[in-house]
């Protein structure tokens, strides 16, 4: 296990490497010169060069690289035009908020999803199955902006149950942060519930269709026995594959939830980054989740492994 | 023991209902070996499986009665059905690769028949398990109990199958293609382990194949299956010496022999007809070298030529009359 | 007429290994293939019989030059297609070679219509008019049997022998010498083996075709072949012409396969050998058979023993013979 | 009982019968049957726009400001006294278009990505590295940078919603070209010396279809719900052009006074990717039901 882990990591930083300069390239290569942006419409001509002096976007592309490459590899990713700050530490700051909204998201998604999918797939072609599947596919075909809107008004505007805005912290209040986050979160999750019930749904099945489910049929299992016992363990391995993907749908969707409630979290400083023409802002927030991803990904690698024998004892 | 009585199964398709099994009706005492031979789409595991009464329910229809111990087992609610599973009718697969658990341990697999049926405790169980892969000739048992499927060799996997199948000492073996997956050599092993557990258990087995040599040498009576029919049986090596019907007979002398050299192979012509496009009267009749216009009008019974031995073929059995 | 000609094909020394476990220190190498030498002779038919593992696959595909060698050569029609200029030579003989596949499902793009899956070596090959493609495919489908009027038709209207047949029929479509038939027939029912085996036999009298043929089923061998390679894990153990394989087998392992196959009298067949194919990863020093087999001595521990000529046109790989 | 399905050869439908039969099957599928519906009404709604309104989506009237829907205005008037539902019919068209061209781009980059992939394996490690770190941004995450970087308009929506669905759909296409590659008849290809160009475009290819098919409708919903949310965010197509994002951008500031304003717009997003889903699941269900889903 040990060395699957060490393994895994090693595997990681050629993708973590490809994920800096892909973020470079993004923001280097692509038609518009960001100095020209930053000044704004009515800059001269010399103070575009100066801001891109400051930026050091005079200098060649791959050394530009280069230092980029370098300074991360001290921990340096760069410093806010906005903020003056420097970028890690406003992603520090803003980072408890989505990763609350995100976790609690993901709580909310895990049981329901997979519930969902596993109810609809016992009761196939049934009313049931049919009614499940329905609301799974509203779920993922509704837009979340538009529901978190709609969820404003209703619960926060017309019956006042829940603030409409604002986070508390956590070390402040859970009450006070559990009030704050439950309504984005619940609405976030839709998107994901869905999905995670049609993916679900479509494993089950395949599972209940494999021959040891009538090699446990002939052996008189019941049929509760052979769902929880049989067929769960299985599917689950092959949900588990798709966690990490429904994470990163989740960060994704909080940029806009964020918005909505007014959480100061990553995707609301990515939004006013990308507004206010912050160009490390904009750089180090993508450059930061895209390593948590490759971090997600290898847990959940590691999670698979844990749960499939065939993995564990290779 | 076991009493078919035209047994008839349908499979729901895109397009209505097609007859899959037709009219099947056989039986079999206690400590009896029963063969089934046939080609693929000629309903021999259909029938197997309707024993156990293992077809998705929704898309499969089954008229006839299948008396075991004077009960239908096509009447019997589910709850009573699953007693009998694994209990007193077993069941062992071709692939024995898919057909075990991935995720469990086999000696989980194999306890937990023990579990359903005996009420045994998880540490019973497992003890049990241990003496049932001795008993199929797993070396160091004791070992690998605790291993995964994806452990083994495909022919201690079959062993494992086979475990879990006689844990309870059913009365009633039915192997649907045990050996097909398997090595030359590893299929004589596990032929040679199923004999001796049925003479040790004393069950009765009924052994499903396509190869008529391997059922020959388990069996003591064949049914050869054709179309979803039935159209002879008999004694192995009446079969094997003297086939009656004009398939079993075309059949048998399709086979090329490992014994002699031989010229030319004989092959039936055409093909077997598909499921839902089967031909009026006799199914086989559109192949058949000693076609009559009689056999395409209607369908033919199954007769008895000479005691023990039933062939449904009018000609042929009209021919005998004669002769004999 | 074997002993007057010179070889077709010459393998000498074939080896191929696989690369599998990931990277770094988990990756081992697997001998598929060791040491093969044979040779392969105009209008004679080679049998290869083995298990799963064996590396009959592995060999047949390396002779059309669907899998590089890892070392050793082939030498086909006179041409080396091993070795630095191997690509060039290959492409010289290339339409001298053909295979027909196991599966007769997967051997035809079903996207494609019978006459472009016949007609395909042709359009690689180029140089031939609208006309003469079309008459070529009417003729060919003519030859295996079929009705020229399949020719706008699509795979899966077709039955898995009438599959076959047009597999076969792509495989002839440039007039080749020799074609290696990789468990050509062991994916069909008994009653379409039979027509495909007589097919392939009617086509090699007619077109003078030499044969690679890989099988599991000893019988089917037997009934194909003019000499059989018997292959136990990577390695030929035995080499001889047919008649004398069967009666008077050398090699303990062929004496087994022959020992295993059932036979309908009850209580003829000999307890089979023990054990299965063993992993190819770690070989064991001495010979691969060594841990199964009932006749092994010290010698054979430690010392693997070499394919050696024992009679005229009999070759055994065994230490039992070293005297002889 | 594998035969079941195979007809005999004495009994075929030539091709023409045979689309007929996959497409009778398509038809009887319940989702497909309504998914394909609401598609085309909306299609038939964006195309037809000018017939069924006779008003300007941007045409001002003080007036009318914030009236609610009535006979006039079935879907009310906004804050400038717009129509919404004339709004909405045209936002089809800008909604529509993003959606679809942004599920063709990156079909058609997927389908190159994924072939190049599972074709030339030595490429396969270094392609694939490079997805990966794609993927491990959130499409919409990559999708805002992209168009941070291309600046606010339609083209870079597109372009940016393409790129980030490029590397789910080069796995789906790698996914079926690896198992097709390994299939007998590109053996059997190869065997007659074919060469690279002939096997991906006769042999893989046409058989890797399917699930690309599949996943372009499921990835035009994903789209059209992307490009709202980019909208939302300020960051889509600029208004004052109409798309169903921005109407609901706009709106969002009098969502209680004025609900009607961002209420239909919504309505017409997932109207249509819940049209487009339904008929992902008949297509898959009907070309490729082991095809997992995703995308």
């Amino acid at each position: 296990m040990l060395k699957l882990i060490a393994f895994r990591i090693a595997q990681a930083i050629p993708v973590m490497l490809v994920v800096a300069v892909l973020t470079f390239l993004l923001m280097h290569l692509l038609p518009g010169d960001p100095a020209t942006i930053i000044a704004g419409d009515q800059a001269d001509q010399a103070s575009i060069d100066q801001i891109r002096r400051d930026l050091g976007l005079d200098r060649p592309v791959p050394v530009q690289l280069w230092h980029w490459i370098v300074n991360l590899a001290q921990g340096d990713f760069g410093r806010s035009l906005m903020l003056n700050q420097a970028v890690a530490d406003a992603v520090k700051e803003r980072l408890p908020v989505t990763l609350s909204l995100a976790m609690l998201a993901f709580a909310i998604t895990l049981p329901f999803g997979i519930a969902f999918g596993v109810i609809a797939a016992v009761w196939r072609d049934t009313w049931v199955d049919s009614a499940v599947m329905i609301l799974a596919l509203v779920g993922v075909s509704v837009p979340n902006f538009w529901i978190a809107i709609l969820s404003v008004i209703l619960f926060s505007v017309t019956l006042g149950w829940l603030p409409s805005a604002g986070y508390v912290p956590l070390h402040d209040s859970f009450s006070g942060w559990l009030a704050s986050l439950i309504q984005p979160a619940v609405v976030l999750a839709l998107f994901q519930i869905g999905y995670l019930a049609r993916m679900t749904r479509s494993a089950m099945l395949d599972v209940l269709d494999q021959d040891y489910i009538r090699t446990a049929r002939a052996k008189g299992v019941a049929v509760n026995t052979i769902i929880v016992k049989h067929a769960f363990r299985n599917t689950l391995m092959q949900v588990v594959t798709v966690a990490g993907y429904i994470l990163s749908l989740l960060i994704g969707g909080s940029v806009v939830i964020e918005q909505i409630f007014a959480l100061p979290g990553i995707g609301r400083l990515l939004v006013q980054a990308i507004m206010a023409r912050d160009y490390p802002v904009v750089q180090g927030t993508m450059l930061l989740l895209g390593f948590a991803f490759v971090f997600i990904n290898i847990l959940i690698d590691l999670i698979y492994a844990y749960v499939d024998p065939r993995v564990r004892y290779d | 023991m076991l009493q078919i009585e035209n047994l008839s199964v349908d499979f729901r398709v895109d397009s209505g209902w097609i007859s899959s099994v037709t009219d099947v009706s056989f039986t079999l005492g206690p400590r009896a070996s029963l063969g089934i031979v046939g080609e693929s789409g000629s309903g021999k595991s259909v029938t197997a499986l309707s024993v156990l009464r293992l077809h998705a329910a929704r898309n499969t229809r089954m008229r006839g009665r299948i008396m075991f111990d004077g009960q239908d087992l096509l009447t019997l609610p589910e709850r009573r059905m699953r007693e009998i599973r694994g209990r007193d009718i077993a069941m062992i697969f071709q692939d024995p690769m898919h057909s075990l658990n991935p995720v469990l341990t086999i000696g989980d697999q194999i306890g937990e028949t023990l579990r359903i049926h005996q009420k045994l405790d998880a540490a019973a169980a497992q003890k049990a398990a241990i003496g049932l892969l001795d008993m199929v000739r797993i070396p160091d048992a004791a070992r690998r109990v605790t291993d995964y499927p994806h452990q083994l060799s495909g022919g201690m996997r079959q062993r494992v199958m086979i475990a879990m199948a006689i844990a309870c000492r059913p009365r009633l073996l039915i192997a649907d293609e045990p050996t097909t997956a398997l090595d030359v050599t590893v299929q004589a092993q596990i032929l040679d382990l199923l004999r001796d557990l049925r003479e040790e258990i004393g069950m009765s087995v009924i052994l499903i194949s396509h190869d008529l040599g391997l059922v020959a040498e388990f069996a003591e009576r064949v049914l050869v299956m054709y179309a979803g029919e039935l159209v002879e049986e008999a004694p192995s090596l009446t079969m094997f010496a003297r086939p009656a019907h004009p398939y079993s007979e075309g059949l048998l002398k399709a086979i090329p022999s490992a014994d002699e050299d031989v010229g030319r192979l004989y092959a039936i012509p055409g093909r077997i007809p598909d499921p839902g496009r089967r031909p009026p009267g006799c199914n086989f009749a559109p192949r058949c070298p000693l076609v009559q216009p009689a056999c395409t009008a209607a369908p033919p019974p199954l007769a008895t030529m000479e005691p023990g031995h039933l062939i449904r073929c009018p000609v042929r059995l009209a021919a005998m009359e004669t002769t004999g | 007429m074997a002993d007057t000609t010179d070889p077709i094909i010459r393998v000498r020394n074939l080896s191929r290994d696989f690369q599998v476990g990931g990277r770094g220190r988990k990756r081992q190498t697997l001998h598929a293939v060791s040491d093969a030498s044979f040779d392969v002779l105009p209008g004679e038919t080679l049998g290869v019989v083995g298990e799963s593992g064996s590396g009959k696959s592995t060999i047949g595909r390396m002779l059309v030059g669907l899998l590089p060698a890892t070392r050793g050569e082939i030498e086909l029609f006179g041409e080396t297609i091993t070795g630095p200029s191997g690509k060039q030579a290959l492409a010289k003989v290339r339409h001298k070679l053909q295979f027909v596949f196991q599966d007769p499902h997967a051997a035809m793009n079903p996207r494609m219509r019978i006459s472009d899956i016949i007609a395909e070596p042709i359009d690689v090959r180029g140089g031939w008019t609208r006309k003469d493609r079309a008459d070529r495919v009417a003729e060919l489908l003519e030859l295996v049997g079929l009705s020229a009027a399949f020719a706008d038709r699509f795979p899966h209207e077709f039955s898995g022998g009438q599959r076959q047949r047009i597999v076969i029929a792509r495989a002839l479509a440039l007039d080749p010498a020799f074609i290696v038939c990789d468990e050509a027939v062991a994916a069909l029912d008994v009653s379409m083996q039979a027509q495909v085996i007589n097919l392939l036999m009617d086509l090699q009298q007619r077109l003078g075709l030499s044969y690679l043929f890989i099988a599991h089923d000893l019988a089917v061998v037997r009934a194909v072949s003019t000499r059989i390679a018997v292959l136990y894990a990577g390695e030929i153990v035995e080499l001889s012409d047919k008649r004398s394989l069967y009666t008077d087998p050398k090699h303990p392992y062929t004496q087994a396969l022959l020992a295993a196959i059932p036979r309908p009298e009850v209580g003829t067949r000999k307890p089979p050998i023990r054990g299965e194919v063993p992993s190819l990863l770690n070989r064991p020093p001495g010979c691969t058979l060594c841990p199964r087999c009932p006749k092994a001595f010290d010698r054979c521990r430690t010392e693997a023993p070499a394919l050696r000529e024992v009679a005229p046109g009999r070759k055994v790989a065994c230490h039992l013979y070293d005297g002889v | 009982m594998t035969d079941a399905t195979t007809l005999p050869a004495a009994a075929m439908p030539p091709r023409s019968a045979r689309r007929r039969i996959l497409m009778r099957r398509l038809w009887r599928h319940r989702s497909f049957r309504v998914g394909a519906g609401i598609v085309a009404v909306i299609v038939l709604m964006a195309v037809a726009a000018p017939l069924l309104s006779g008003g300007q989506p941007n045409a001002m009237s003080l007036r009318n400001r914030f009236a609610p829907p009535s006979a006039d205005f079935i879907f009310g008037a906004d804050n400038f006294g717009r129509d919404i539902f004339t709004r909405v019919l045209y936002g089809a068209r800008i909604s529509l278009w993003i959606g679809f061209a942004s599920a063709m781009l990156a079909a058609a980059g997927g389908a190159l990505v994924g072939m190049a992939s599972a074709w030339f394996r030595k490429l396969d490690g270094i392609i694939m590295r490079i997805m990966d770190a794609l993927l491990a941004f959130p499409a919409i995450l990559l999708a805002i940078g992209i168009n941070a970087a291309l600046g606010p308009q339609v083209s870079s929506v597109i372009i940016a919603l393409a790129s980030a669905y490029v590397p789910r759909m080069a796995r789906i296409v790698r996914a079926a070209a690896l198992v097709v590659r390994e299939l007998d008849y590109v053996d059997a290809a190869r065997v007659s010396g074919a060469g690279a160009g002939r096997i991906i475009f006769r042999h893989i290819l046409p058989n890797v279809m399917a699930p690309l098919l599949v996943s372009v409708t499921f990835v035009f919903a994903y789209a059209i719900l992307a490009e709202a949310a980019l909208s939302f965010l300020g960051i889509g197509p600029p208004p004052p052009h109409p798309s169903w994002g921005n109407i609901i951008a706009e709106g969002r500031d009098y969502s209680v006074e004025a609900w009607w304003i961002m209420l239909f717009p919504g309505l017409a997003i997932s109207l249509a990717a819940l049209g487009m889903n339904l008929l992902g699941d008949g297509l898959r269900d009907v070309l490729d039901p082991r095809l997992k889903i995703e995308a």
